[in-house]
């Protein structure tokens, strides 16, 4: 198992957000985490990353247990996290977006002197990540300046570019379009073999198109976990979740 | 030095009647900042400007009472004037437009009363029937205009407080300092609320000033360094609270008069004379400083934080 | 070549033109002007590394100043006029200092960083109004300059201000790479998103740290520089309002702009002592004109060249 | 291009800076305007327009031009000021300066370009003694000189017991060190203020708890009128008598008033001295500015009067340094404070007065003549000027 959660807790006051909540991720595998608006789906995602730290439970990554450890440090030790938000560096290229998540991930950031516009491995092998989500044309376009669209790529193509052992992408097709939704679902399913993911998502064709496993959270609490097929048939997630949802 | 529990007492007193000097001026800056989330360095020159004015009217009536209200109304109307001509494009920009805004205000207002009054100091005199002492405790007179500024002080304390607590304004104060959003949801005026908190921050800011002139100089950029103070007040009681503002006033005016008469017979007591003055005043005129240091360590939001920001 | 290039090479032909142009005037006070902007154009180009680039707002910077002046005074006072060793003292002093006050204050954002900053400046303020050996508020006057063996004549003021143009030179040249390289990226992707510089693995301290460091080193070099301008040294070089002031100047030219806050040192201190020449009340010229340089033109004097950093070459 | 360029800029600059001829005498008049020593600073100038008026706008036959610049009380700002004056202004002679710490930043570019000065206000012991130079003259006082007079006048009077207080900068520290050297009783408590503190209330409690005899402070100007207001409003006065120095005069009598009643002061000069000079100057002065003179502008008087007999001597020879230097040495000028000599280190050897504050018949309060303390007495760091 490449992540395991167990028994994770988040309160905001008297707010329980998150509630119990235990998962194993194995290597290799796609994860959707799923449920309705409030579910605590976010917090968890947070709490996994380690922006917010827990109020009980323990999280076990790559054999370790990286429940106390800074958000920093996690990313380093290989969690890549994209945001619901599109949150890039809005002032850089797309170019220069990635290249600072390689240079990051290298960790030789202590280099006062060196240009990174004239680093050209750095420079051809961030066009490389760009090239996976479709935006080496966009490359020297400032952030700010890109399509919605094209930023939830370059976030994705961030993430990529710390070459992270597990992803946790949060809704990554959020606001799209069909057809860009559709180039992100590609994508990771190329991704599938060489990464494992984490992914909160609302399309549920995207879910199911992708995911191997999938926990259905509901205030916090796990109300099923499974296969795609389980979840499907699980009556509980029809009432609770799934049976409003049109798609389905 | 001749250290007893009566020294310890009218130093303690001393430290009192600064603190709430400090608290007339920290009160504006802290509602200011809390609510509108505006740094105002300018504060210091409402500060001045009622000294000022204070003095040049008793100059003139020979009322001391008149001086005060005139100098609370003149800088209530300079304090609207400022808010509505320099920050009510101010609100939405950053600490550090703030900033620079409101420092390059402070010169030109030290400047226009250099031209106004002069760049002599001025002084005015203690009225008459305060000019007296009366004894606080048998053989230990007190000066009665201090005791006056300390009573003020107060009751400009206790009417803020019944202000913030049992009036709409004052709830509407309260919701604005913890959450901003909110009073603009319920349908507020918020521009006229504002302008209302810069003219109280500017009146109590002004009769501070005009109860300072008896005792001090009054000269350009008297406001500088009470300002100064006055932020590390209102950064050690938490930005926008009131009863903080009150109780890190009191604590800082202590602090610093204390310091700066018990540190150095203190030190002495167990270094050497020599040393001790050396160090005594050196760390006496660093204390409040260390002082807020050391609690921004611990509670990186001041004594009294707004529960929500 | 880019016009930010062209700016720049412009900004410091003019620079060093100064003193042939004073000598042929016949006016050798120019050159005195000349070196404190070229003092201060540094303390501003320092100042402008973190707050452009890094986003901390610092109001004590005049403590670094401070140090460095105090540090060549004091060992001065002490008979030690070798200016290597003035000179690394100055530094290594306002190094360990800034370390310090960063590893407090860094780790406050916002409003916090700004009176964090502010409360260390008027501690070493009052503790230099204290030190009565080294004249307390009166300050203590410098023997002599700085004594480089004979090879650099300090006392001569054209010496020092190439010295000092060297130096300036140096430091933009040094900060110009510096934010174009990793570190600067890191640094300046903390200022942008924090958040998310934290998510791909950033850990923002010891940038923010680092960075605070070297901004601190570098305004220790210009405090030192001063002390050999002045030969003079007061606690009022670490006054807030000096603080202030050096704001000012990165403000003026233009915030992130590495060559704004040159212009704007020049700017603010011609137009000291211009107007200080023409009306005693010069200050109520300046404090409106810098309230609408920060409300309308709020990228500066040289925002305009403030084009986008580095588009990166096809 | 690049000449005509650099011709357009020497046109601008010789526009914006007025060229004199060689038949103009400068002299800088560097002293505090601004802040609570700015009513010590309006004495040295009115002190100086004066003379230059009473010389018919002429410094020894050449037409005379005072320049002036304000301190702000700050040492490095005088120096800037002190700096421009002698690089851009070029000026002949520097005059003024009320505060030790002041005259010490800006002493050495003074003296270093070559300019005369004659100090009018503060004699740090530093350019009495070791620091002494033949360009320096003070046409007023060594900081000791009157703390001594004081010293010993309460030697005499058996004050038993004495309480310091003055602000900490170089002339507080030499006040207080003059008036130990001449007083033998009890020394109960030695305080030094923060020059830029505005209220003593904390400091005045000690007073009170300390008990002594009597009080001896340095307070000068503003800081003064602060000090003995608050000392009066605290209630100090009728239990323990106040004595200073440049504390209680002409600049602080009109703010302070009663508060001073009976007061004792020492120092080199008072308006009520009865040298016909003196009459003169201060019937003069009156009439002109409608204030009662202080030392700063008998000292400030002097000066100018001494610069323009040096000017006199050389013929309106500026180029001639040395016998202007030698000019002054013979002081041969009406001195408003009657006889004065310069001593070896070029201060002043003079009467040094006990004066009371008293209530005169237009109402207002000044300080009268009582008696000489000190005669003809130099200070006390002549002997360590290597001068001759």
């Amino acid at each position: 198992m490449l992540l395991v959660v167990d028994s994770l807790v988040k309160r905001f006051g008297g707010l329980v957000a998150t509630d119990n909540v235990t998962l194993a991720v194995p290597a290799g595998q796609i994860h959707a985490i799923i449920g309705p608006n409030g579910a605590g789906k976010t917090t968890l995602l947070s709490q996994l990353a380690g922006e917010l730290r827990s109020d009980a439970g323990t999280i076990h990554f790559d054999g370790e247990d990286i429940t106390a450890l800074p958000a920093h440090i996690r990313a380093a030790r290989g969690l890549a996290r994209s945001f619901q938000i599109n949150s890039v560096f809005k002032d850089f290229t797309a170019l220069e977006n990635v290249a600072l998540a390689i240079q990051v991930h290298e960790g030789h950031c202590f280099r006062f002197w060196g240009q990174v516009a004239k680093d050209a491995a750095l420079q051809s092998a961030a066009l490389g990540f760009l090239a996976q989500v479709n935006l080496e044309e966009r490359a020297n376009i400032i952030a700010a300046n890109l399509a919605y669209g094209e930023r939830r790529a370059l976030e994705v193509a961030i993430a990529l570019a710390s070459r992270p052992k597990l992803l946790l992408l949060d809704e990554p097709t959020s606001g799209m379009g069909a057809n860009e939704s559709a180039e992100i679902v590609t994508l990771l399913a190329k991704l599938k073999r060489t990464l494992t993911i984490l992914l909160i998502e609302h399309d549920m064709n995207a879910v199911f198109a992708l995911a191997d496993r999938i926990t259905v959270l509901v205030y916090g609490r796990t109300v099923a976990a499974g296969s795609p097929e389980e979840i499907r048939a699980n009556t509980d997630v029809r009432r609770a979740y799934l049976g409003e949802d049109e798609d389905f | 030095m001749n250290i007893n529990i009566f020294f310890l007492l009218e130093q303690l007193l001393n430290g009192v009647q600064f603190g709430v000097m400090l608290f007339l001026i920290s009160a504006g800056l802290t509602l200011v900042f809390g609510i509108m989330n505006l740094i105002n360095l300018a504060h210091g020159v409402l500060y001045m400007l009622g000294a000022y004015i204070c003095a040049s009217v008793i100059q003139a009536s020979g009322s001391f009472l008149v001086g005060v209200a005139a100098a609370i109304v003149g800088s209530l109307a300079a304090g609207i004037v400022i808010e509505l001509v320099t920050f009510r494009p101010l609100y939405r920009r950053t600490h550090l437009d703030q900033v620079l805004v409101t420092f390059g205000l402070t010169l030109f207002f030290n400047e226009l009363v250099r031209i106004i009054w002069g760049p002599t100091a001025l002084y005015a005199a203690v009225p008459a029937a305060l000019s007296g002492q009366i004894d606080i405790l048998p053989g230990a007179p007190y000066p009665t205009y201090r005791l006056v500024i300390i009573g003020t002080g107060i009751l400009a304390a206790v009417f803020l407080y019944a202000l913030v607590s049992y009036t709409r304004i004052g709830m509407l104060i309260r919701a604005g300092a913890s959450n901003r959003v909110m009073v603009e949801a319920l349908g507020v005026n918020i521009k006229l609320l504002y302008t209302f908190i810069f003219g109280l921050g500017a009146a109590l800011a002004a009769l501070a000033g005009a109860l300072a002139g008896p005792i001090l100089a009054i000269e350009s950029g008297m406001g500088n360094g009470m300002l100064i103070l006055a932020l590390v007040v209102i950064v050690i009681g938490g930005i926008g609270s009131i009863r903080g503002a009150f109780i890190a006033s009191i604590l800082v005016g202590t602090v610093d008069t204390l310091g700066r008469t018990m540190l150095r017979p203190l030190f002495a007591t167990f270094l050497s004379q020599a040393t001790a003055d050396q160090a005594g005043p050196a760390i006496a005129s660093m204390l409040i400083y260390l002082l807020m240091a050391f609690i921004l360590f611990f509670r990186p939001q001041g004594l009294f934080p707004p529960r929500i920001r | 070549m880019q016009s930010r290039t062209v700016v720049a090479a412009v900004i410091f032909t003019a620079l060093a033109l100064v003193p042939s142009v004073a000598t042929a005037l016949n006016q050798s006070f120019y050159i005195d002007v000349g070196i404190r902007i070229l003092i201060f154009a540094i303390a501003a180009l320092s100042l402008d590394l973190i707050l452009g680039y890094g986003g901390m707002v610092s109001f004590g910077h005049a403590a670094f100043l401070g140090i460095g002046a105090y540090a060549v005074g004091i060992l001065a006072y002490f008979g030690v006029h070798n200016g290597l060793a003035q000179f690394v003292a100055a530094i290594v002093v306002s190094t360990l200092a800034a370390l310090f006050i960063g590893a407090v204050s860094v780790r406050t954002t916002g409003v916090y960083f700004i009176m964090t900053t502010l409360a260390f400046g008027q501690m070493l303020y009052f503790l230099a109004v204290s030190m009565s050996k080294f004249g307390g508020d009166d300050g203590m006057n410098i023997s002599s300059t700085s004594d480089f063996g004979g090879w650099l004549d300090l006392h001569n003021p054209i010496v020092l201000y190439y010295t000092c143009f060297c130096f300036l030179l140096g430091f933009a040249v040094f900060s110009d790479r510096l934010v174009g390289s990793r570190f600067g990226m890191v640094l300046r992707a903390i200022h942008m998103n924090e958040q998310r510089a934290v998510a791909i693995g950033v850990g923002s301290f010891r940038y923010k740290l680092t960075a605070f460091v070297i901004s601190g080193a570098m305004c220790g070099v210009s405090g030192a520089l001063l002390a050999n301008q002045a030969l003079f040294v007061s606690p009022a070089i670490m006054h807030w309002t000096r603080s202030g002031e050096i704001l000012i100047m990165v403000i003026l030219g233009g915030i992130g702009t590495l060559f704004g806050p040159i212009i704007g040192a020049v700017v603010y201190l011609l137009l000291e002592s211009t107007l200080s020449r023409i009306t005693e009340h010069w200050e109520i010229i300046l404090g409106p004109f810098l309230i609408i340089v920060v409300l309308f033109a709020h990228r500066g004097m040289l925002g305009w060249i403030a084009e986008r950093r580095r588009a990166p070459t096809k | 291009m690049n000449g005509k360029l650099l011709a357009a800029l020497s046109a601008l600059c010789l526009m914006s800076s007025t060229s004199y001829g060689a038949d103009t005498v400068k002299i800088g008049l560097i002293t505090t305007l601004s802040g609570p020593g700015g009513v010590m600073g309006r004495n040295h100038r009115d002190g100086a327009n004066l003379a230059l008026e009473q010389l018919g706008g002429k410094i020894g036959n050449l037409k005379g031009e005072i320049i002036y610049a304000d301190d702000e009380q700050k040492p490095d700002v005088g120096r800037q000021a002190a700096e421009q004056m002698v690089k851009q202004d070029k000026v002949d002679f520097v005059t003024g300066v009320i505060f030790s710490n002041v005259l010490l930043a800006l002493y050495r570019p003074v003296i270093d370009s070559g300019a005369i000065m004659v100090g009018a206000s503060g004699g740090p012991h530093e350019v009495a003694g070791e620091m002494c130079s033949p360009n320096f003259f003070s046409a007023s006082w060594q900081n000791d000189q009157a703390p001594e007079a004081m010293g010993k006048y309460m030697t005499d009077q058996k004050i038993q017991s004495v309480f310091l207080m003055a602000p900490n900068f170089a002339a507080g520290r030499d006040m207080l060190a003059g008036f130990k050297r001449y007083y033998k009783g009890k020394i109960v408590a030695e305080l030094y203020t923060n020059l830029n503190q505005p209220d003593y209330q904390a400091e005045l409690s000690q007073i009170r708890f300390a008990k002594p005899k009597a009080v001896f402070v340095f307070y000068p100007g503003g800081l003064g009128i602060q000090f003995i207001k608050q000392y009066a409003q605290a209630g100090l006065q009728k239990d323990f008598p106040l004595y200073s120095v440049y504390t209680q005069n002409e600049t602080t009598l009109p703010a302070i008033g009663a508060a001073a009643n009976g007061n004792f002061e020492t120092g080199f000069w008072s308006p009520d001295l009865k040298n016909p000079a003196n009459v003169a100057f201060v019937k003069a002065f009156r009439a002109k500015y409608g204030y009662m003179p202080a030392d700063y502008a008998a000292s400030s008087y002097d000066a100018v009067n001494l610069i323009d007999s040096a000017v006199k001597a050389v013929n309106g020879d500026l180029s001639d340094k040395k016998g202007m230097i030698a000019a002054i040495k013979q002081a041969k000028i009406h001195s408003v404070r009657g006889d004065l000599k310069f001593n070896n280190n070029h201060f002043p050897i003079e009467n040094f007065y006990l004066f009371k504050i008293v209530k005169a018949a237009d109402g207002s309060y000044i300080r009268k003549e009582e008696s000489v303390v000190l005669a003809n007495h130099g200070d006390s760091y002549a002997s360590k000027c290597p001068m001759k």
